[in-house]
């Protein structure tokens, strides 16, 4: 096993705020990771500046080998590396298809494109039956369940997710994370945020603990699961 | 204090709500729960006035809400926090929390434009209550900052504080701890336990089971559009209809 | 008269039409009220007619000659002025300042080179005589707007509905940062808009300069106008909405003058544009997503 | 000296007031603004209380006071009634429908025969002196940067920034934008009554459109995110084309170019208090080692 | 010494087709004027303004033509929009202004230092329609004009009691606004009045364009215009199109009189193009000054100098490009001492073959 993203030394700056503060990373090929850490200490920053959608102040992003922190954001989701943000980004006044749609942007395979089309909805029934109406009238839920399904139009190679559970159903929670583990087990790398701690570093190989922009803890999901600290500060005692 | 009857909504075609009746008691915390689309967010934006029911009524301490406009039924004691967070970006976090006083703040124009004194009372005391909100959910240290630098979970306590600065009687939150990691989520139920015991009533949406089973006195199970459920955190718990739309097997046992 | 009246209107309408269509373009991708898009619309008169009177090209050539040039004008405008501000995450009107800025400098250099007075095309460029039945009659060059304004109508229609590149284009209308995480080269669609939205502009001037013989460095700020009635009518960015809301302001135009009193021409159609707005508070085809929180 | 100030004061005199009067307008504007309506009506305000004032003036023996009054109540007065329903559109829906509305008063000035018709009106006497512009736009600006300190100007700024969110914070929406709109309206239509009462003829095209966009372009100009802003671009738009009449031939093109030059880097106008304030921390930081 | 005479004109902005012919007619002259030794000696010298066509800025411009470079008077400005705000400015500080194109009502009546020598369109549209009854047999015509713009206006008020004067019926009145380039609209209506004749108070370029529109419609019926039509512009762009259409105006191409061949020779040399009314009716009234400056005794004092060409002024009597020209004093308005107007003869002329020939 190999690493298929390489972070290092990676530092983001909100003006004079540092908010990410050196941080290294490795995503292992068709691993789980888990990056959790409280409000504010830098998650999605990082994920954002993997992404390429801010500068990062310094490090170097590699992506089986390639340097990506100099391309531009789309670029480097053609390199395979596809993120659902915080917030979802959700296309709210195209319908929910054209969502779908989108999300095979860079892809050109036009049969597999609706192969994939048709698992999305198997896995979110819902998305079928309101293929037509506009994603904005989607309920929170909804819409999450939309944002993830069009990443996985992508086909990526690394997926980031930023809090993929936040705003779902119990019932929904464990079909995502069940959704995770079968779309990991057919080779995809993932990067997972979230704040639903136990269940992430559950199904994660590997996680790290990120506190005010630096990461204090990294050892495999197990490991982390039944570490005192992290039990004290993220699983509540 | 609150109370539905027999409320429908549609879209369209699309039927979200239907025939939807509870009540809320005074002093309470009410939950709210259901599958994703169930029609939660719906049920409180009739209630703040931002949608219309198509049929029904809706009644708060008796006062019937379907022809009052939001910001009256804001002055009424009603206030919410968002689902997707709506807080006031390009202003501090002090300026959000005050903007949440409006109603409070009597003062009248002259006293503005002449800075008399009980102009500057006025908004000293609001400034003063609002960096104390602010240290309930531990942001008063970022209060002068512009609310768009926080990060997510960061901006859901702030709606908090805003929400509370209008002096509810009834909160309505939609999904507050949606975003939180556990420990936050044991600190922000400490606070809303808090809050409850200060006498507010409160009635909550919320996905996160322990939490909402822990802190609800009652709750309403949702799914499709109708009540399936509704009953203490243990009734519903153990109802078979709701472990099969909501719960699953995990989170039940 | 009132068949007749009728094709003035349609004629009208499409004129305002194929203004709006590069204008609405700009406006429902770039998010922008692009107000330099009258004086690309006056220099694409300008550099046409150069050309057949100078250079004696044909028109077609003028024609398409002017629709790179101002297209190449317009990515010049997008890559120095509007993608440092998309840049700076600048408030939502200093795009809109800037282009007036833009269309200030056009106006004036414009001015400079080619003074102030009207100019028209060499009499014999199109055929000049109108086309009659019985007592109607329409000339050639209105013809070949009305066809080209519906035809370039629904092309682009076609390509924003039916094809990835509109969709992508329609998801940066949305959201730049969303269009972003799915892959698309965002800059680069925003030049490709400018671009399109540039060349139409110089079509539209090369057409309106060769029906009404009135090419002059202001003919664009009136067109302006009728222009930014003509896209919030329709509703922001709506391909469909520039045609119908052009049709619909020289609809209105023609027969108030037809039925009221050509003194109140404008009054009725800004009038009934505001009368409008207030029935639809997105114009006719704006999008209402009526989920609020 | 005195005789310096003379012969300056009487060749720059209409400069100077003009900056007065484009002060107020900028402000009048930058105040729906503040509230988040792109409202373009202020020209057509303007034009309401110029009429409304020179017609006094011109037709009756009221004095110059009444005049004034006049020229702030007749534009309150139109903007309560076309507030009521505009008011719910909301961006650039609204600019249009104001600008619509600023076409409609063209045209009816136009057509009436009372107003003198495309000739408007000439041989306004002259009433307007310099201290009179400076009491009204300081009264202007003293009232603008008292609400702003308020719970109005909060409600401003809440509606502008979400007005969902303002609403159920218990802010009369509604109420707060008619207000805005009201007063923004009573501003344009002073500043149009003084300066009609300096330029001896007023006619409807002075209020068309592009007076509309270039009262957008000064506030936006300077800056709209306080008061300072809309002061400072009126005044350096205004003085601009003086200075700038050295070029001659250029100095339209030049005019453009400096616009394009101060947006480019300046994008949020030229009085941008958070750059300033990053720019004093970056100092300050880089000041003292402690910091952070 | 030099006499600095300040110049207002619109040189930019959509007004500037007026004010860029109007300043190449100053220059014109003073450049021959100065080429023949000047006037006693003295060299003129044109300090040239933009006006930008806008009142406030004619304003700003006559100020500072006034107190900072202190000209002995002022041309311009060319809208009389504009000159309703900055007259009263040369009036106030006693300095004379002289308009070569504002043609509206009541300028003059703003005060004794008021000049003008464009002819009001009362003098002319009265004659014009005169001769197109006779020419014509016209009975009964339909008018069109600009209702936003006070030339046209003040244009269509002369012909609407000219028309009522002389009994002609008027079948349909129709408007179009400043930068409308298509009338159709108006014109199907007109053409529905059946009119002998269209009436048209228009600038030239509005005219050509509506000539041209009128034809495509299948109208054959002959125009009546007044001097908005005298411009080569006209002919340019409608070019045969316009044939028989009856304009009335001091200033004709055809004139062969030879201060006006010298004229027209002149201006083609020197800008490489035909002039139109504006250009020459600015060229007599550099003239026209020079004559009244001839008989001045300058003092180098400014406000005397100024007086003193005032007083000059409404004597002189002039033979120039545009014929005949003498001043006329205005009746005075509400008590007010009025300035003065031009007493030109009207030459009426028909259009043959794209051009404008004299009338028999
Ligand atoms: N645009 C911004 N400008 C300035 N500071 C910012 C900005 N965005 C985030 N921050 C700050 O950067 C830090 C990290 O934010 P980030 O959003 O990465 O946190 P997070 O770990 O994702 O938290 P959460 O779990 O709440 O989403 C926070 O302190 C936040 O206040
Ligand atoms: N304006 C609208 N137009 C059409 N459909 C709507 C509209 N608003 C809501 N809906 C639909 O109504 C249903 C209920 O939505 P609602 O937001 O109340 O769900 P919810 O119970 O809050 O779900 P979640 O837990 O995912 O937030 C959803 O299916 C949603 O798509
Ligand atoms: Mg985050
Ligand atoms: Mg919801």
């Amino acid at each position: 096993m190999s690493a298929l993203l390489h972070i290092e030394n990676l530092s983001v700056n909100y003006g004079h705020i540092q908010a990410v503060k050196n941080i290294s990373l490795e995503l292992q090929n068709s691993e789980i990771t888990a990056l959790v850490g409280a409000n504010g200490a830098g998650k999605s920053t990082s994920l954002l500046a993997i992404s390429g959608l801010i500068k990062a102040a310094s490090g170097t992003i590699r992506m089986a080998g390639e340097d990506i922190s100099t391309l531009s954001p789309h670029q480097i989701v053609q390199k395979g590396v596809v993120q659902v943000a915080e917030g979802r980004a959700i296309l709210t006044t195209l319908t929910v298809q054209e969502n779908l749609d989108l999300g095979a942007y860079t892809r050109k395979d036009k049969i597999q494109i609706h192969r994939d089309l048709d698992y999305i909805f198997t896995l979110f029934p819902v998305l079928k039956n309101r293929a037509t109406g506009l994603a904005g009238n989607l309920s929170g839920g909804e819409q999450q369940m939309l944002a993830i399904g069009r990443a996985l139009m992508a086909k990526p190679k690394v997926l980031l997710l930023d809090e993929p559970s936040m705003g779902l159903a119990p019932l929904m929670v464990q079909e995502i994370f069940r959704v995770l583990k079968e779309i990991n087990q057919s080779g995809l790398t993932i990067l997972l945020v979230e704040q639903n701690v136990r269940q992430a570093l559950k199904i994660a190989q590997r996680g790290y603990v990120l506190e005010n922009g630096e990461i204090v803890l990294q050892d495999s999901g197990q490991n982390l699961l039944h570490n005192p600290r992290v039990i004290a500060a993220y699983l509540g005692a | 204090m609150l109370e539905l009857q027999a409320i429908s909504k549609r879209f369209g075609g699309l039927h979200v709500l239907q025939d939807v009746s509870f009540t809320m008691p005074a002093g309470s915390i009410y939950g709210l729960i259901g599958p994703n689309g169930a029609g939660k967010t719906t049920i409180v934006n009739l209630i703040t006035g931002l949608l219309r029911p198509s049929s029904g009524h809706l009644r708060f301490n008796g006062k019937d809400l379907s022809m009052v406009e939001p910001h009256k039924i804001t002055q009424l004691g009603i206030a919410r926090t968002f689902q997707n967070i709506r807080i006031f970006k390009e202003m501090t976090l002090l300026e959000n929390v005050v903007v949440g006083m409006h109603d409070d703040l009597n003062y009248n124009v002259a006293s503005l434009l002449l800075n008399l004194r009980s102009f500057r009372e006025a908004e000293l005391q609001a400034k003063t209550r609002a960096h104390e909100l602010l240290s309930w959910v531990r942001l008063d240290h970022k209060a002068h900052m512009l609310a768009d630098n926080l990060s997510y979970g960061e901006q859901r306590k702030l709606e908090f504080a805003r929400a509370l600065a209008t002096q509810p009687q009834l909160l309505l939150l939609d999904e507050p701890v949606a975003g939180m990691n556990p420990s936050e989520k044991t600190e922000l139920m400490t606070e809303i336990n808090n809050i409850r015991n200060r006498g507010f009533s409160i009635f909550m949406i919320e996905h996160d089971m322990r939490f909402v089973m822990e802190l609800c006195d009652r709750i309403a199970v949702l799914n499709f559009g109708k009540i399936i459920a509704e009953g203490t955190p243990d009734q519903v718990r153990s109802n078979p209809d709701v472990i099969e739309a909501y719960l699953g097997k995990e989170e039940a046992a | 008269m009132f068949e007749q009246q009728l094709i003035n209107a349609l004629t009208l309408g499409s004129v305002y039409a194929l203004f709006a269509l590069g204008f609405t373009l700009v406006f429902g991708v770039l998010g922008v009220i692009n107000l330099s898009h009258g004086a690309i619309f006056m220099l694409g008169s300008y550099i046409a007619l150069l050309l057949v009177s100078q250079f004696q090209l044909s028109l077609w050539l003028a024609m398409a000659v002017a629709m790179l040039a101002c297209g190449a004008l317009g990515v010049i405008v997008d890559f120095l002025v509007l993608r440092p501000l998309r840049r700076r995450n600048a408030p939502h009107l200093s795009p809109m300042i800037a282009t007036i800025g833009v269309a200030i400098m056009i106006t004036n250099i414009a001015q400079g080179l080619f003074g102030a007075e009207n100019k028209r095309f060499p009499f014999g460029t199109i055929p000049e005589d109108s086309i009659s039945i019985g007592n109607l009659h329409l000339t050639a060059v209105q013809l070949a707007i009305v066809l080209i304004s519906f035809i370039l109508m629904i092309v682009l229609l076609l390509v924003m509905r039916r094809t990835q590149l509109g969709r992508a284009l329609r998801a940066i209308a949305e959201s730049p940062k969303a269009a972003y995480l799915l892959g698309i080269n965002v800059e680069g669609l925003f030049l490709l808009t400018s671009f399109a939205a540039a060349a139409l502009g110089a079509a539209a001037g090369v057409l309106v300069g060769l029906s009404f013989n009135a090419i002059s460095p202001f003919m664009g700020q009136p067109m302006l106008h009728k222009g930014i009635a003509v896209i919030i009518l329709g509703g922001m960015g709506d391909i469909r909405g520039a045609m119908i809301g052009g049709l619909f302001l020289g609809v209105a135009e023609v027969m108030s003058v037809a039925y009221l009193s050509s003194d109140f021409r404008d009054a009725v159609a800004f009038g009934l544009l505001f009368l409008i707005l207030l029935v639809r508070p997105s114009g006719m085809f704006g999008k209402i997503l009526e989920r609020k929180a | 000296m005195l005789e310096w100030w003379e012969g300056f004061w009487s060749i720059y005199s209409t400069v100077i007031f003009g900056v007065g009067i484009n002060a107020m307008l900028a402000l009048s504007i930058y105040l729906t603004l503040s509230c988040g309506l792109l409202s373009l009506a202020n020209a057509a305000f303007m034009g309401i209380g110029a009429y409304a004032a020179s017609m006094i003036s011109m037709q009756t023996g009221l004095s110059f006071p009444v005049a004034l009054l006049a020229s702030a109540c007749a534009p309150a007065v139109v903007a309560l009634v076309i507030g009521i329903p505009t008011l719910r559109l909301s961006g650039v829906y609204l600019a249009m429908a104001t600008l619509g509305f600023g076409e409609v008063v063209r045209v009816i000035v136009l057509n009436l025969e009372i107003t003198g018709g495309p000739m408007g009106i000439n041989g306004i006497p002259t009433k307007t002196e310099w201290w009179h512009i400076a009491v009204i736009l300081g009264l202007t600006i003293f009232v603008l940067a008292r609400l702003r300190r308020s719970k109005i100007g909060r409600a401003f700024e809440a509606i502008k920034e979400d007005e969902i969110a303002a609403r159920l914070m218990g802010v009369n929406v509604a109420g707060y934008k008619l207000l805005a709109f009201v007063i923004g309206a009573v501003i344009a239509g002073l500043a149009g009554g003084l300066n009609a009462h300096y330029t001896f003829t007023i006619g409807p095209g002075n209020y068309a459109f592009e007076n509309a966009v270039d009262i957008l372009t000064m506030a936006v100009f300077g800056g709209t995110s306080n008061l300072l802003g809309p002061l400072i671009g009126s005044t350096t738009l205004t003085l601009l084309p003086e200075v700038m009449r050295s070029m001659k031939d250029f100095r339209l093109a030049a005019n453009g170019l400096i616009l394009i030059l101060v947006i480019l880097y300046l994008p949020k106008g030229i009085w941008d208090p958070a750059r300033l304030r990053g720019l004093r921390s970056r100092f300050t930081k880089t000041s003292s080692a402690k910091g952070s | 010494a030099d006499i600095r005479i300040g110049m207002a004109e619109a040189l930019t902005g959509p007004a500037a087709k007026y004010g860029v012919a109007i300043k190449n007619g100053f220059t014109l002259a003073a450049e021959g004027i100065n080429a023949k030794g000047g006037i006693n000696g003295n060299k003129i010298v044109l300090v040239i303004e933009d006006e930008q066509g806008k009142k406030e800025e004619a304003i700003n411009v006559f100020k500072k033509l006034i107190f900072q470079d202190k000209v002995l008077m002022i041309f311009g400005p060319t809208l009389s929009n504009s000159a309703f705000a900055a007259d009263p400015i040369a009036n106030a500080t006693k300095t004379v202004v002289f308009g070569t194109s504002n043609t509206a009502d009541g300028i003059t009546g703003m005060g004794p230092f008021t000049f003008r020598n464009s002819v009001m369109e009362a003098d002319v549209l009265p004659v014009t329609t005169r001769a197109a009854v006779k020419h014509f047999g016209i009975k009964k015509v339909a008018v069109l004009y600009g209702n936003d713009d006070a030339f046209t206006k003040s244009g269509y008020d002369v012909f609407k009691s000219a028309l009522a004067d002389q009994k002609i019926t008027v079948t349909d009145t129709e408007t179009y606004a400043k930068g409308d380039v298509d009338f159709k609209a108006q014109l199907t209506k007109i053409k529905a009045s059946n009119p002998d004749a269209i009436v048209c108070s228009c600038l030239a370029e509005e005219a050509a364009n509506i000539i041209l529109q009128t034809r495509s419609l299948g109208m054959k019926q002959p125009f009546i215009g007044g001097n908005g039509f005298n411009s080569p512009k006209l002919f340019e762009i409608a070019k045969d199109a316009a044939d028989n259409t009856l304009m009335g105006s001091p200033w004709s191409a055809e004139n062969i009189a030879p201060a006006n061949k010298q004229f027209i020779a002149d201006y083609k040399a020197k800008f490489n193009a035909d002039p139109d009314q504006f250009a020459a009716q600015a060229y007599d009234a550099m003239h026209i000054v020079t004559e009244a400056l001839k008989q001045v005794k300058l003092s180098g004092n400014p406000e005397k100098d100024r007086l003193a060409l005032r007083d000059a002024l409404p004597a002189v009597k002039h033979d120039g490009a545009t014929g005949k020209f003498a001043f006329r004093r205005a009746a005075p308005k509400d008590g007010k001492e009025a300035g003065y107007d031009a007493q030109q003869d009207a030459i009426v002329n028909i259009a043959k073959g794209g051009k404008f020939v004299l009338l028999k």
